[in-house]
């Protein structure tokens, strides 16, 4: 039996009832593709060796559509689940995998995910070590979910903490703002948009490794604005280190075609979702050094310092706009929605 | 009040009969299909004035130049000369 | 983008900023009439920008502010019956007497937020065995894609689609306004978009009759503070005129072929505006050779009402008597997670758009 | 602002936007419930500090009803993880939580299920430490979906392994089959019944730890035969060890009511899903030993040697039937469905 | 469980394959009718405690694997156009020509798994804009209920319910497999449960025309092997005889209420068979006062024709001509993940029986 | 064929008409809303045999304990004399 060829063209709830066509599914699917010894023992989990500070990240991934430009769900859950564990300032090494398909789904896309989260923790140099499929009946789910949780040892030289920030520490983004969410708002129903937008969903833990060994613990925070946008983590941010933030409007790095789409809908990018990005907080001697090695990495060819903390107005996020004024940046309060009238 | 965006008229798209016309317009690159009907007037490469789906209006590139040129009128334009953005 | 980047020079606005400063002279109080100008204001941050004694004083032209909490509730009956609701993105998270569309959703409705009516109209044709009512809020500047919409399903005889109507119309709230012996306001910059379908002609009347100067203006920041500064040059020199800063998209006759549209659907009447009453009219309703696309008539919903919640002040800050910050509820039990009257609700409203961009805070 | 009063009767779209919603909701319930230094560090991830083999095991958690006769959902995540990576030789300690919710679930509903996850947590000695809450639409899920993912240390004495089976070895299970899947049935659309049966969900790893203390590496093997139950899971074993299993049909604890159950629906117990039991394999010496140390544990009164590997029919299960004739047991096909005609 | 577990003791059973063993002297085929009976011979592992000589063949009394291809197709079409199916468990694996209605489900379909025909017609009453098709598959134990559901749903005047009937009977089967030249049937264990409807009767004529013994069986393995004893010593003693071993449940009369009631609704008629053909007047049909109630009728599917796969020799099979490892495709392309035929389907089918439970496998 | 197993009908719960009458069968204590439609001479106390959802027999208890005398008249049963289940 090959990995095409389990004799179902979709996913039904036999595939999760855990007797022969789960295990079918597993060997013939999961197993074949992640092949490692650590999933090889097929057991309830997975035993890996460590020694000293691990950090543990666990997300679920339910993006709709799960094909979208510039990639799929798969990736998106290795991606976001490596981000996060690098966020903390560690190495991602071993993700666990669990999906929850809902009955129906084609094979094919099952295969295919499978595929780009094979690809994609390949890229980001981590294996797979234990999983779980679940199959829920049609209608109670959204044709796939998956949750990944990562591991990885913490960096030596890593300190990364928000209490470490202090006032007049530099406030960096490694890329573009929005792009993400933008990319999956031009498929959304009734929404729709041509553009050549992608997703920029990617590891970084690279560049986070890369900027560690270099600058050690004067990187006082990673974090990464997914939901909730730029907006939402400095607010947080703010009110966590009770400093307030200065941005520069025109320091955001944002692509036009994105910052076009956010005009027509009227969506603020800040709020926007993100995922191949990362805001990093630094004592300000090194900002300027930060940003030229960031801008040397593939990653992050845009990197731009874009504010800085301050005591002057304590939890809040104060952005100076294109033509000098200043603004309030407050977190998004419910879901983004496009602002018509 | 209301939200509208300047965009390019790249093409009539569907022309249904005179008052249902549909076209794609570009917002920088972005590209949306929108109502012509209220716009009859409307020719591909103008640039129209688009609110909930709908082309409100088309934009008049002589009159666009005038808050510049009431700046410079004023002699508080000798440093803008090359305002006028035309990237598109 | 062209036509839009260049109207956010930063150099253009503050030499704009300056001949304010320059020109004013005396304390003068600006109505822009739109939330859309009110939006761009504080996101740019404009206001603070402007000298002291010129004072923005943000009008009632948010159409998710003025509609009336029982049309919410009408739209919420009609979600909770199985109707499939169409509405765009800011009015689905107002609430209404007991709660939001967004939340009626995730009881089991079937809300879809869209971009455009004319989307609606393909959602009545896909599903004909359902019931599809497009949330048709908004002032002139909208009215005509709305009315379209109605055409479009009729042209095409789909019968599953109706619109819940709650079109209301400025010139009438800005002489309601106007009349009010409270007011304040020495000048209004004119609703860039609304001017750009009805043109101009409407307001040389309102200009004659309280002699007051209004400005039609864009929404971009130079175009706000262009339009600021020509309504001060006017109160300086004792003028009152109709001016249009936003040429380039308004022209006097307006959109001819829109309002005949229009025309053809909806007829003036009488209409309630959140935070202030019914103003006479006020608004359009649907003709009566287009009552079978009348939500209100199809589904027998007219008759619900609503009070509006009694220590909200809306209806004064909506006619710029008070500002947000004199509310004693705002920020308090009033948030935007938590709104008791429409001005929280919207961005553009009034008190959402200071409690998230207004530097008032920032220092507070 | 207190847990229960977060203004909202319903968890809405809002609450997994990533903005001031979903972070009154975490401050507000995760975060007070769960209150602890790793927890608290409200970052992307946790830090943990380990030295050695640290075990690993993923699921999700999508049974429906929520609420069951005997539990819900909350504390079933917590057990199923907990026991998985108890089934490793491990000793659980921490677990990351993920929530998928469909909007719509009752706020009530949410607090309960959370209030249970940290009854059960603090009943099997683990802590949450770390977590994610998405919403999706109504209609895109099944009111709640929990993924937990575990890790624990492997007891120093454990040498769990399939590879250490042999022929001879004894199969032991700690308590009567099919008692949770038989509760989920009980409430099951169109084959609803009334009983006094519960799901037996319960955390096992102090029990696995004692068996663990006493018996070493004499212990071959720990299993729970959750879903697909029994017979699918020594399907596996028989088919993994390349060893036949004989079963004794009597030696098989079955609840009254549970059994009458499956006689009315025409399940066979041995397929359907279990919570609350292991089986182990133990060396022939110690098998009754270790029945006796579990007839005494309050987890395992009614645990039971009910069979042993044979070289003689290998990757063959035979149950010897009640009135003593053979029979083969093969692993669960696709899902369980009752047998009416 | 009273009148279960006492017919599974070890003791008794023991004493009656002491029985068999000391009274067959000579090679007995004796085919159990029904695959309960397969099933509970298997399951208990019966087969193997028989003596060599007693050799049982599974006989047609499966109604998952006799219901024809072509209703399966039927059901599928149904699901696939909007309709409720509702169906018992064991027959939504079966394949159909291209799927099986789990596999519709999967795809979309709003299927339902019930434990009882009656709850279907609850299913129609809340689902009052759907229609809803009960797939209403078995022998003469099942009619009744089905008959029941259909008196239920037109008392209740629920007008979108119906079914798909595929119920056949008995008697013609045991007659066809008689009839085949090749068959080597020394005896019947005759159906417990439908006798419990159809009481004895019918199988006199049987009897005497064939000169076969028939014993009445039960399901328990005492009954099991109290039957075949009681076969046995008849065909020792050359007689031929209608013996009731299952008198507990099954009375010479049968179910009176239940034949009157399943003879109100259903008409007899030509049935096809799968894997053995149409055998006349060997199942029921609605009759024309409840044609409402068809769903062949109703939704007009009537003409779905499918033909069964040509390497499949369940024919043979359901008549005992070949046991289910004598089919080359048997284990190999035929597995119960992936049947070729009816017999592999159900855990009652002959083929899967063998398949899951056999010990023949355990040495292979 | 068709699966049909025993319970004990401990009431009758419904009663439409003569025809229509539901009851609460106990199966060892499980117990299931069945029809009575088809045993209208069916009583509380009285063993049913239920087939998908509707009782189709009712156990007769003389005749339930032949199958054990033919083993006593044979002589097979010495040791057996115990065995009718009577626990429900
Ligand atoms: S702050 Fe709230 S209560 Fe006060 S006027 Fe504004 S909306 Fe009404
Ligand atoms: S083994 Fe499969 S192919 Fe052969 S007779 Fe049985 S069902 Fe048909
Ligand atoms: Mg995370
Ligand atoms: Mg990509
Ligand atoms: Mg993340
Ligand atoms: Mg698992
Ligand atoms: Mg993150
Ligand atoms: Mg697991
Ligand atoms: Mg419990
Ligand atoms: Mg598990
Ligand atoms: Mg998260
Ligand atoms: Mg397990």
């Amino acid at each position: 039996m090959s990995r095409n060829d389990l004799g179902f063209d979709t996913i039904n709830l036999g595939h999760g009832s855990g007797g022969l066509m789960t295990r079918d599914l597993l060997d013939h699917i999961i197993f074949e593709t992640f092949n490692n010894p650590y999933l090889n023992q097929k057991h309830d989990g997975s035993i890996i060796t460590v020694d000293g500070e691990l950090a543990i990240s666990t997300d679920s991934f339910v993006v709709s559509p799960i094909f979208f430009k510039g990639g799929n769900i798969g990736e998106l859950a290795v991606n976001g689940t490596v981000n996060d564990v690098a966020m903390c300032g560690a190495d991602p090494k071993f993700l666990s995998l669990a999906f929850v398909v809902e009955e129906g789904l084609p094979m094919e896309d099952f295969v295919k995910i499978v595929d780009s989260i094979k690809k994609a923790a390949d890229t980001a140099g981590v294996q797979i070590i234990t999983g779980d499929t679940k199959v829920v009946e049609r209608g109670k789910g959204d044709k796939i979910f998956i949750n990944t949780t990562g591991f990885g040892k913490v960096h030596p030289k890593a300190n990364i903490s928000s209490n470490k920030i202090k006032s007049g520490d530099k406030i960096i983004i490694s890329g573009p703002v929005a792009q993400h969410g933008m990319a999956i708002m031009s498929q959304r129903d009734g929404l729709e948009f041509e553009s050549t937008i992608e997703s920029d969903t990617t590891n970084l833990n690279f560049l986070v490794k890369d900027l560690l060994d270099v600058f050690g613990a004067k990187i006082h925070l990673f974090r990464d604005p997914t939901r909730g946008g730029v907006a939402s983590v400095l607010s947080e941010l703010a009110d966590d280190t009770n400093l307030g933030i200065k941005l520069q409007e025109t320091e955001i790095p944002l692509d036009d075609q994105v910052a076009a789409a956010c005009e027509i809908l009227g969506l603020d990018p800040l709020f926007v979702a993100n995922e191949g990005i990362f805001i990093t907080v630094v004592g300000a001697e090194i900002a300027d050094e930060v940003v030229k090695l960031m801008k040397k990495h593939e990653k992050s060819p845009r990197a731009s310092c874009i504010g800085e903390f301050t005591s002057e107005h304590p939890k809040k996020v104060v952005m100076h706009s294109v033509i000098g004024g200043k603004r309030m940046v407050t977190p998004l309060l419910g879901e983004q929605l496009p602002r018509i009238c | 009040m209301c939200l509208a965006i300047p965009g390019k008229l790249l093409e009539i798209t569907s022309k249904l009969d005179e008052t249902f016309r549909m076209g794609k317009v570009s917002f920088g690159g972005v590209k949306k299909e929108v109502s012509l009907a209220l716009v009859p007037e409307a020719k591909v490469d103008d640039y129209v004035m688009v609110h909930v789906g709908a082309a409100i209006s088309v934009v008049d590139e002589e009159e666009a130049k005038k808050t510049f040129e009431i700046l410079s009128l004023l002699g508080e334009l000798e440093d803008l000369n090359q305002l006028p953005d035309t990237t598109g | 983008m062209k036509y839009l980047s260049e109207y956010r020079n930063l150099e253009a606005t503050k030499k704009y900023l300056d001949l304010i400063a320059k020109t004013a002279t005396k304390t003068w109080n600006i109505m822009e009439i739109c939330g859309g100008q009110t939006h761009g204001l504080v996101k740019n941050g404009i206001i603070n920008l402007l000298p002291e004694n010129v004072r923005m004083i943000h009008g009632p032209g948010c159409p998710v502010c003025v509609t009336p909490l029982n049309l919410i509730d009408k739209a919420i009956e009609l979600l909770e019956n199985g109707v499939i609701v169409c509405s765009f993105g800011d009015m689905v998270r107002v609430p209404g007497s007991k709660k939001s569309l967004l939340e009626a959703k995730a009881n089991g409705g079937d809300l879809r937020i869209l971009y455009s009516p004319l989307e609606a109209v393909n959602i009545a044709k896909q599903n004909p065995d359902k019931e599809v009512v497009f949330f048709a809020v908004g002032f002139e500047t909208t009215a005509p894609a709305n009315a379209l919409s109605v055409l479009h399903a009729k042209k095409e005889n789909v019968s599953n689609y109706s619109i819940l109507v709650s079109h209301v119309l400025v010139p009438p709230a800005m002489e309601g306004i106007l009349d009010d012996e409270l007011c304040t306001i020495d000048a209004f910059l004119g609703a860039g978009h609304v001017c750009a379908i009805m043109g101009t002609e409407e307001y040389y009347p309102l200009v004659d009759k309280y002699k007051i100067p209004i400005v039609i203006t864009g929404f971009e920041p130079l175009d706000l503070v262009q339009g600021i500064y020509m309504a001060i040059v006017q109160l300086e020199k004792g003028e009152y005129k109709l001016e249009n800063q936003y040429s380039r998209v308004v022209k006097e006759e307006g959109n001819v072929a829109a309002k005949k549209m229009m025309e053809s659907v909806f007829e003036i009447a009488d209409r309630e505006w959140r935070g202030i009453g019914t103003i006479p009219e006020s608004g359009y309703r649907l003709k009566k050779e287009f009552l079978a696309y009348d939500a209100e008539t199809k589904f027998g919903i007219s008759s619900i009402a609503t009070p509006e919640n009694s220590t909200c002040i809306a209806g004064q800050i909506l006619k710029g008597i008070k500002k947000p910050h004199q509310c004693t509820q705002f920020g308090k039990a009033c948030t935007p997670a938590n709104p008791l009257g429409a001005p929280m609700v919207s961005s553009e409203g009034a008190c959402a758009a200071y409690y998230h961009f207004s530097n008032n805070l920032i220092t507070s």
